[in-house]
């Protein structure tokens, strides 16, 4: 019997007086212990597919079709029904852990809720259950993490956090969206192997949303190939990736980010150079909150950028890269020099740093957070041109559009807010912010972690052709090593706020000097070696 | 299913050209528009804003609605307008020359019967001898007339009722008068205007103030923050009521003097709230993404930050406007606020506790107060909800 | 000195005979068959309604009401006599001739109420702790009259009198002295100028039974008073109890009767005696009101112009002002037609002058025709005319006083304002600090614009009205002028020019040699008939100066009481007396509580 | 934390002295003095609860006991008694002058002390808690405080109470049926409730409730009844009779309260109930009430649990000055306005220094309690 199933679901948005069908007919199953991975352009209607399994979808949402969860109807069910059947039966993991948990819960406390409403678990026994918990995603030294709040975690931590929360329970069905985006290669394996355990040891079922097509080789045993908010093709697995019939879904799988980036000029100026950079967060205890230690995130960092060169930062998740994007930006406290064109603006005032940020810009790990809520899309990208001064004759809203265009978005769609777009839509936007400015250097935490292969492709050539043009100096962190490959010259890896190798983009690739990188090359590959051996 | 290669693209056509989206309806930014829309479908807030303001609207024309001197008058051929001119009596041909009390039945009869003497025998019998057919003791006259606002009646007029004050309602005094004999319909027309002006003059200024300085201190934090509270904990213990005491014994209390004494203080009340909107709100992500965009502290704060600090600051401001016509009650209570004659809500309120057996007078403050209260309560549910991203109508 | 020069007696009058002789069995206007018993209670809400002291005699602590209630002097009054004392503590008053000092004897049996008797050092004790320590009216007051005093023995005390000081009060105002207990003062262990909650010891025929600040007091009559038999209290001191009940406000004092928390009342306003008596007890029949007739002389409420302003040195604007003030209006609309209008400074008495001036008044006043308006002699005495009840603006006055203000120079201009030839406006402030006056004024601020007068009104809060009053910065305040029977040296406070520019009570700032001359002739009159005259003729050379609005007063009691008290009837003249010498129907009492009224 | 909070500490002196300073400096222009209102009680006037208590005839007060005889005033000598008195003044004796000083001797005279030095002699009595003698009272300014203590209490603690127990789940019940018929009564009724001005309020409940023409349910005054019948009841009597007492006080009291945070709950909810964690707090299969008390609640109540320290003093400072006198209730909110209407300095300082101590703990107080709510804040720059 299916576990779940889905027919005719159509999903459409009613904003401002207009209609967006975001899904639009969609109908698939899921059998008991089948994992069944959607895959697809992004914006296609994934997510809300997948929400609306247990009726959350915002307000404005209306939705029709059937939803049958083991045989009971989801779509208009009591909330009663509903709330027994989440967390519980079917447990879900959001696309986008950042803003998911309660900013103000600790790690152990949202854990636990789930531990205690379904299982009963309390007291030392949840804990005892939750350290296991994060222990098996990945998380080091749980039990000095319990206390903390999501803020302080890094965007991979976060996305751990909402595994664990998800699998806590057990659950009957399991709806991941994109869980592993965050995850470096090595904790993504220990976590997929994790999913894999719980498949064969209790009949767990899967509904896995993701843009890494190798997982899903690998992993899934049936796939639906979604476009514009339709299912275009499934099928199984290896009859998709084998034969592939619907032409997205062959241009999807053709699509790869590859070549290299262009050669650096030997005389490019170097646009960023920090010397032992340090950046220690305070651990604080009690109601007065002293100062017991600290999260010794980024350790004496080194690194210089020229314009026109692009440095990959990679390294485990929670190993600071995040932290170093963000100091060399500015926008967290450190110590060390950090040279900006020649000059050490550490310790800089923010308003003599504003001019210069016209040519320092960031894209961050965490696209949702860092939109403004009350701002429309048009107004968030176009926000820089109003503070640093369009060149006459320009027109704004064109700028606007024109950016937007070449991230792969309808201009069309600059007067919504935020959160009338999906997770990849969202990070595009946040890349466009930061384009649009032409800035010399830019900051990219994970830019296209959402992003199916052919945005991906498109985006990775949107930045090369940038690069070229503008001779743009990238510092671009990434757990992708295809896209690191495809972009950075030059490499850190960095493992506990420590920088452990550094070197050219081939020394690296092709002779590892340092144990980690080894590891950490072997279980990329390896795990893609795997999925396309498969 | 036959899709072409272009279709499936995923990347759109290059859009040549943004046409400049049509700026048709009071040349609004098409979010504004998003943001008038949901406002309008507010409907509560929607009907409440619009009787809001025709309320407000007409009370600016309250010497047109109620006032005691006429509109027009015609005297030997001739018109006049009292309303915007100084006529003295001597002009319609009576003895003062200070300005004619035209609701006095010898002024009405001078002007009724052209200045004729015997007004000021019998003039009740002289205008209704006029009236019927212009021809007084056989004299024909030049027979003039008045035309009187709706309500005949200003706020500061004493009437005289025939019996005690404050007098229950009838029809020469629709809600009754007061306890110095003054039509209390006038008043209320004249309070609505006087009051609501300056609960809105000040709320705005106190707002202002008050949300600027709050953001300031919040969004700094550090030193800024410390002294500025300091500042304000010292200034918040100052004794208000001395200082309108000391002031009013140096100037003559008056409509724009107490606006001041009011903002003075009471823009400290929104300041703690906003402060602490403003310290939670500046860790948040997107605050640091404007940050690295360059954006000047000014606009994140105002643009950033405040549309989202902004729930406390909507949900008091019409607390703060009627708490401000309180206020302005409670100095009219101690003596301290406008002249008793000027009219305001908390004036009549007053009375109404000091008169119990006229509870017109409580009913009418009741209903003012409650009426102006929900209206703005309603309309800015509305605003909140035309600001709220999320707000969805079905 | 010999004992025989000296005229003993058992009473004092300032003039004229006793009424009653030294073998009168009991006042006139007492039941001397009351039944005594039964509860006297009544409401206080002034003040905060609320009391921390019970003793009187300083300037610190809110004292509780009737907290005097405790003490007996020497002599009381009664009445229905104006200027009478007779002896209650004493025995027997002696005095010289010359009125050069009092000897009292105090009766054998007077009793403090702890059981001590009262001695000569009491009264000696009680006499120099005021002296010293008083509240500073007392003390001014008794430091003018009285020059020391004498323990002679056990029972006796002599005061000395200053020279300087009236003969007429003299022998009053020292028998008028509070006596309490010396001893209690020295067990108490405070010092007299502090407040307390526990009174010194008195010998009235009421204790202390319970207090309670905020809530209540109650005083319950002594069982064991010593001067329960003396023929001046027969028929008096009825209650067993006092019972005074406090509110905040007055609201809530009013619904406190209606609800039977206490039984009598008297109302002071207007509004609720017109409006608010129609509550279920009294529909019912268990309360009743009344109206009774109060003798007593009005307290002089006037609007007072303030004559050291340049503007109101002339009379005619002081007149022009006056007139505009419509009184019967005002009564009318605002007071339902219940006050009375207080025109001469001793109302509701024989003392006022009246018509054309007598032969009598004119012999006083023929030697100061100089300093004198011609009209003082030959029109009748000056009193407002009468207005039209029914209309603000009364246009037979108005045209009037605008004539007057013509003439004195002040001609109304194109905007409407009356202009002197500086071009100056006549700006009239009213100063006033009481929120219930405000509808009074207005209306007379708005008849003074109609001639042209630019009249405002200004709401000032006590200690600014205080301040402003004594630095005589105003120009118009409400202010009380009260009379005696039996004016004296007071006069000079109110009227003379020594006074102008150092007292509170001249407010109007007058100095007048006519006036400080007829005064000299009120002081020193020596029979009843020369006060009379002077008085009179006082009287209307104040009036003929125009420089007050008489304002009203009450002629009567207004009173409701649950019906179980009774009175004597007639009532005196001067006393309502419900505390002193009503009682308690107990049949009625009875009934009353049967019926559930409370 | 630590040094910010020894800073707060820290500065919390001159703030107080700053209080102190303006509070001192303006009472020296401020028209009319204690002393003018001694005079003004001398001659029977200047109650100070004339305006507010109401009632009064348009007549003189009636004298209950008759005026004393002799002339009325004020010898001069007294007024430079009440100036040492009221330290506004020292006695100074010439020298070689040996005893005690007394105005009575030949060589002493009063001399007016400066502003300064008087400012000065009070903050040095204030450094070491002696806040003094009330003017008026003959009591001291912290005895009279501890005497009104229970009424504030009373008023301030009940009425804040109920209006957060009633107003926060409602309006949260509000916020989840936005715009629904409920949400639009409530509104209605909470928004008249407030509208009804607190002072007529009070008095119609008086009348319809404890007075004699209506329903005489409730008692007109008091806190409890009076100690003759207090002492009679048993302790679980004595509650009752205290409830019974403070019904309709602490009603009239709490009327108005409810709506501003009701709306302000509501509101606050109306924002985050919408966002991300919200939908994962559902996912997890909470109930609808866990969701707004458990992960709801602490993100939108940052304002109003903040601010529940600071409302807690402002119900001591602003205790109804009216409310307390309709019901005859003596509280610090008619002893703050009778002292600042009688110009009596020490009550007026002596208040002001211990409540703006208070005031100044509190907003720490509830400055921590905001990084207690949300740990992302502190209140550092961010210049970084
Ligand atoms: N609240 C909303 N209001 C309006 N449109 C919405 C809303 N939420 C989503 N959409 C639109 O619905 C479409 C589907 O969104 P969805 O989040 O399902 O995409 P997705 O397939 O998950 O994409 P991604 O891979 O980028 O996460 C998108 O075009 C998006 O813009
Ligand atoms: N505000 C903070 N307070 C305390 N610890 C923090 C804070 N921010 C980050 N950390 C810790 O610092 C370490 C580095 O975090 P960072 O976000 O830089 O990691 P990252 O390399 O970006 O990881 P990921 O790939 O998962 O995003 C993590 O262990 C994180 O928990
Ligand atoms: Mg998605
Ligand atoms: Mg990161």
């Amino acid at each position: 019997m299916s576990v779940l199933k889905v027919r005719d679901l159509r999903v459409s948005f009613t904003q401002d007086g207009a209609t967006t069908d975001a899904v639009k007919g969609v109908s698939f199953t899921i059998d008991k212990g089948e994992t069944v991975a959607l895959v697809g352009e992004s914006g296609s209607g994934k997510s809300v597919t997948a929400l609306s399994t247990v009726a959350l979808l915002p307000d404005s949402a209306k939705l029709s079709g059937s939803v049958k969860y083991r045989g009971t109807e989801m779509i208009g069910a009591p909330e009663t029904e509903l709330r027994h059947v989440r967390g519980n039966d079917i447990s879900f993991i959001f696309q986008e852990p950042m803003t998911s948990l309660n900013p103000l819960h600790t790690l152990e406390k949202q854990i636990a809720e789930s531990l205690g409403l379904h299982q009963g678990l309390r007291g030392e026994a949840a804990r005892r259950r939750i350290i296991e918990l994060l222990i098996k995603v990945g998380i080091r030294d749980p039990e000095t993490r319990l206390g903390a709040y999501p803020h302080q975690l890094s965007g991979g931590q976060r996305q751990r956090v909402m595994i664990a929360m998800a699998l806590a329970n057990g659950p009957d069905l399991l709806i991941a969206d994109e869980p592993t985006t965050a995850l470096d290669v090595t904790i993504q394996a220990q976590i997929l192997e994790l999913l894999s355990e719980l498949k064969r040891a209790e009949g767990m079922s899967l509904l896995f949303i993701t843009h890494d097509l190798g997982i899903v080789r690998r992993f899934a045993d049936r796939v639906c190939v979604m476009q514009g908010g339709e299912i275009v093709e499934a099928g199984r697995t290896a009859e998709i990736f084998d034969n592939p019939k619907h032409p997205y879904t062959r241009k999807l799988l053709a699509a790869e980010a590859k070549g290299g980036p262009d050669p650096v000029p030997e005389n490019a100026p170097e646009i960023v150079n920090t010397h032992d950079l340090r950046v220690w967060f305070p651990i604080q205890r009690g109601l007065l909150r002293r100062t017991v230690g600290h999260v010794k995130a980024v350790n004496a960092a080194s690194i210089s950028v020229r314009a026109g060169e692009t440095l990959g930062v990679v390294g485990e998740s929670g190993s600071g890269k995040t932290t170093l994007a963000l100091a060399v930006m500015r926008l967290i406290s450190s110590q060390g020099p950090v040279v900006f064109m020649g000059q050490d603006v550490q310790g800089w005032k923010s308003g003599a740093l504003r001019p210069l940020r016209r040519d320092m810009q960031i894209v961050f790990q965490d696209p949702y957070g860092s939109l403004s809520p009350r701002m429309t899309v048009e107004q968030i990208v176009a926000e820089g041109l109003g503070v640093h001064g369009t060149e006459p004759g320009q027109n704004k809203r064109q700028m606007v559009a024109d950016i937007l265009t070449e991230v792969g978005l309808d201009p069309a769609m600059m007067h919504r807010y935020p959160h009338e777009f999906s997770g990849g839509q969202r990070q595009r936007i946040a890349i466009a912010r930061a384009m649009i400015l032409n800035p010399k250097l830019v900051v990219l935490d994970e830019p296209t972690s959402a992003l199916d292969m052919t945005v991906q492709v498109q985006i990775v050539e949107l930045l090369r052709d940038l690069q070229r043009r503008h001779k743009l100096a990238y510092l671009f962190i990434s757990h992708d090593l295809k896209v690191v490959r495809a972009l950075a010259h030059k490499i850190i890896v960095m493992k506990q706020g420590d920088i452990v190798e550094r070197g050219l983009r081939d020394e690296i690739f092709n002779a590892p000097k340092s144990e980690y990188t080894r590891a950490l090359l072997a279980a990329a590959f390896d795990l893609h070696a795997k999925g396309s051996a498969a | 299913m036959a899709l072409r290669e272009e279709e499936i693209t995923s990347k759109p056509a290059p859009a040549a050209n943004v046409p400049e989206p049509s700026r048709g309806f009071f040349n609004l930014s098409p979010l504004n528009r998003r943001r008038w829309r949901n406002f309008k479908s507010n409907r509560r807030a929607y009907w409440s804003f619009l009787v809001f303001s025709v309320l407000f609207g007409l009370s600016l024309f309250a010497e047109l609605i109620a006032n005691d001197k006429p509109l027009l008058v015609s005297f030997r051929g001739e018109l006049y307008t009292p309303v915007f001119n100084f006529y003295p009596e001597t002009q319609f041909g009576g003895d003062f020359r200070t300005e004619a009390v035209y609701r006095d039945p010898e002024v009405r009869c001078l002007i009724i019967s052209g200045g004729l003497e015997s007004c000021w025998d019998d003039p009740e019998g002289v205008i209704e001898d006029a009236q019927e057919d212009g021809i007084v003791n056989g004299e024909e006259i030049e027979q003039g007339w008045l035309i009187w606002p709706i309500v005949p009646y200003a706020y500061n007029t004493i009437n005289d009722i025939g019996t005690s004050a404050p007098s229950a309602p009838d029809a020469n005094h629709w809600l009754g008068t007061d306890d110095t004999a003054r039509d209390v319909l006038a008043r209320v027309i004249y309070a609505f205007r006087l009051s609501v002006m300056f609960a809105l003059i000040v709320t705005v200024l106190t707002s202002v103030i008050g949300i600027a300085a709050g953001a300031v201190q919040g969004y700094f934090g550090g030193w800024v923050d410390l002294i500025f509270q300091r500042i304000i904990e010292i200034w918040g213990y100052t004794p208000g009521l001395f200082v309108i005491i000391i002031i009013a014994a140096i100037f003559r209390m008056d409509f724009w003097l107490l606006v001041f004494l009011m903002v003075l203080f009471g823009w400290t009340s929104l300041v703690g709230v906003v402060r602490a909107e403003f310290l939670r709100a500046r860790n948040f992500e997107y605050v640091r993404a404007a940050r690295a965009l360059g954006i000047s502290n000014r606009v994140i704060m105002f643009r950033h930050v405040l549309p989202n600090a902004m729930v406390a600051t909507l949900t008091m401001l019409p607390f703060i406007v009627t708490g401000t016509i309180g206020g302005l009650a409670s100095l009219d209570f101690l003596g301290f606020g406008l002249p008793s004659t000027a009219p305001s809500l908390g004036e009549l309120t007053l009375q109404a506790k000091n008169n119990l057996q006229a509870p017109w007078l409580a009913f009418t403050a009741f209903f003012s107060f409650a009426i102006m209260l929900s209206l703005l309560v309603f309309i800015f549910e509305g605003v909140r909800d035309a600001f709220d991203p999320r707000k969805t109508f079905k | 000195r010999a004992q025989d020069d000296l005229i003993v007696t058992h009473g004092v009058s300032t003039f004229g005979e006793l009424r009653y002789g030294p073998d009168f069995e009991h006042l006139d206007y007492v039941n001397p068959d009351a039944p005594k018993g039964g509860e006297m209670s009544f409401s206080w809400s002034s003040a905060g309604g609320s009391f921390d002291s019970l003793h009187p005699f300083t300037r610190e602590g809110r004292p509780a009401v009737l907290s005097s209630i405790f003490f007996e002097s020497m002599l009381e009054g009664t009445a229905d006599e104006i200027g009478s004392a007779y002896c209650l503590l004493c025995e027997s008053i002696a005095y010289p001739e010359d009125v050069s000092y009092v000897i009292f004897t105090i009766r054998e049996e007077a009793r403090f109420s702890d059981g001590t008797p009262v001695t000569a050092d009491d009264a000696l004790f009680s006499y120099e702790i005021m002296r010293d320590e008083g509240l500073p009216s007392f003390r001014a007051a008794i430091g003018r009259t009285l020059a020391g005093a004498e323990v002679l023995d056990e029972r006796r005390i002599r005061f000395d009198f200053n020279p300087e000081a009236p003969i007429r009060g003299r022998i009053v105002s020292a028998g008028g002295l509070t006596i309490m207990s010396r001893a209690s003062h020295e067990a108490s262990g405070y010092a007299f100028s502090d407040a307390r909650l526990e009174p010194l010891t008195g010998s009235s025929p009421y204790v202390l039974q319970e207090v309670e600040p905020g809530q209540r007091t109650i005083f319950a009559r002594n069982p064991d008073y010593w001067g329960n038999d003396l023929p001046i209290n027969r028929g008096r001191h009825n209650f067993d109890r006092i019972r005074i009940e406090y509110y905040g406000d007055a609201v809530a004092a009013f619904e406190g009767f209606t609800a039977g928390n206490y039984l009598f009342r008297q109302e002071s306003s207007s509004t609720n005696w017109a409006t608010s008596y129609d509550f279920p007890a009294l529909e019912r029949g268990h309360v009743v009101t009344a109206e009774l007739p109060d003798g007593t002389i009005t307290s002089g409420q006037s609007f007072i112009m303030n004559l050291r302003q340049e503007k109101f040195q002339d009379v005619r604007v002081r007149e022009a002002i006056a007139l505009m003030f419509n009184f019967e209006w005002t009564n009318q609309t605002l007071f339902y037609g219940l006050y009375e209008w207080n025109d001469s400074f001793w109302h509701n008495t024989d003392l006022a002058a009246e018509g054309l001036p007598s032969e009598a008044e004119l012999a006083l006043l023929e030697p100061l025709r100089d300093l004198l308006r011609p009209e003082v002699f030959t029109e009748e005495v000056f009193s407002l005319p009468a207005s039209d009840p029914n209309r603000t603006l009364d246009r037979r006055k108005a045209r009037r006083a605008a004539a007057l203000l013509e003439e004195a120079g002040w001609a109304v201009g194109d905007d409407g304002l009356a202009r002197n030839t500086a071009g100056r406006t006549l700006d009239v402030e009213f100063l006033n600090s009481s929120p219930l006056f405000d509808r009074v004024i207005n209306p007379y601020v708005e008849n003074l614009r109609a001639i042209g007068i630019n009249a405002r009104l200004t709401r000032v809060d006590s200690a600014q009205m205080t301040q402003r009053e004594r630095d005589y910065d105003f120009d118009i305040i409400t202010g009380h002028i009260p009379m005696g029977y039996e004016p004296g040296n007071g006069l000079r406070q109110y009227f003379g020019s020594e006074s102008a520019n150092d007292s509170v009570f001249n407010a109007a700032g007058l100095a007048h040699p006519a006036v400080d001359a007829l005064i000299e002739h009120v002081v020193n009159s020596e029979t009843q008939e020369e006060l009379y005259v002077a008085v009179a003729a006082l009287d209307r050379v104040l009036r003929w100066e125009r420089f007050r609005v008489p304002q009203w007063f009450n002629d009567a009691h207004w009173v409701a009481y649950y019906d179980i008290y009774r009175y004597p009837e007639p009532l005196p003249p001067y006393a309502l007396g419900f505390l002193d010498f009503w009682w308690v129907d107990a049949e009625a009492e009875a009934a009353l509580r049967e019926a559930g009224a409370f | 934390m630590g040094p910010y909070i020894l800073r707060r500490l820290l500065l919390m002196i001159p703030t107080l002295f700053g209080i102190m300073v303006i509070n001192f400096a303006l009472t020296q222009f401020v028209p009319g003095g204690p002393i003018d209102q001694v005079l003004a009680q001398l001659e029977g006037e200047g109650d100070a609860f004339a305006t507010i208590s109401g009632g009064g005839g348009e007549t003189g007060n009636i004298e209950i006991e008759g005026a004393y005889q002799g002339a009325r005033g004020v010898p001069p000598r007294f007024l430079e008694e009440l100036e040492i008195q009221f330290n506004f003044a020292r006695i100074v004796c010439a020298e070689g002058y040996t005893g005690i000083p007394d105005l009575d001797a030949e060589e002493c005279v009063s001399e007016r002390i400066p502003a300064l030095e008087r400012f000065f002699l009070m903050l040095w009595d204030y450094v070491r808690l002696d806040f003094g003698d009330s003017f008026f009272h003959s009591e001291s300014v912290m005895e009279l405080v501890v005497d009104k203590l229970p009424v504030s209490i009373t008023l301030g603690l009940w009425s804040t109470l109920i209006a957060y127990i009633v107003s926060i789940p409602l309006g949260i019940r509000k916020a989840v049926s936005d715009g629904s018929r409920f949400d639009t009564w409530t509104s209605g009724v909470i928004i008249v409730a407030y509208a009804i001005p607190g002072f007529l309020f009070a008095i119609m409940l008086l009348v319809l409730f404890a007075g004699g023409s209506y329903w005489q349910i409730f008692p007109l005054r008091g806190l409890t009844s009076p100690s003759d019948v207090w002492n009679t009841l048993t302790w679980w009597q004595k509650i009752l009779d205290y409830l019974w007492h403070i019904a309709l006080p602490v009603t009239a009291s709490t009327i108005s309260a409810f709506a501003t945070l009701t709306l302000l709950t509501k509101n606050s909810f109306l924002d985050e109930i919408k966002k991300q964690y919200v939908t994962t707090a559902k996912a997890k299969g909470l109930t609808q009430n866990r969701v707004l008390y458990g992960h709801v609640f602490r993100n939108a109540m940052l304002i109003v649990i903040a601010g529940f320290p600071a409302v807690f003093v402002s119900v001591f400072f602003g205790a109804s000055v009216i409310i307390e006198t309709i019901f005859s209730l003596d509280g610090l909110g008619r002893l703050g306005f009778e002292a600042a209407v009688t110009r009596n300095y020490p009550v007026i300082f002596g208040t002001l220094f211990v409540f703006g101590l208070i005031g100044l703990v509190v907003g720490l107080l509830s400055d921590l309690m905001y990084v207690w709510i949300d740990p992302r804040i502190d209140f550092e720059t961010r210049e970084t």
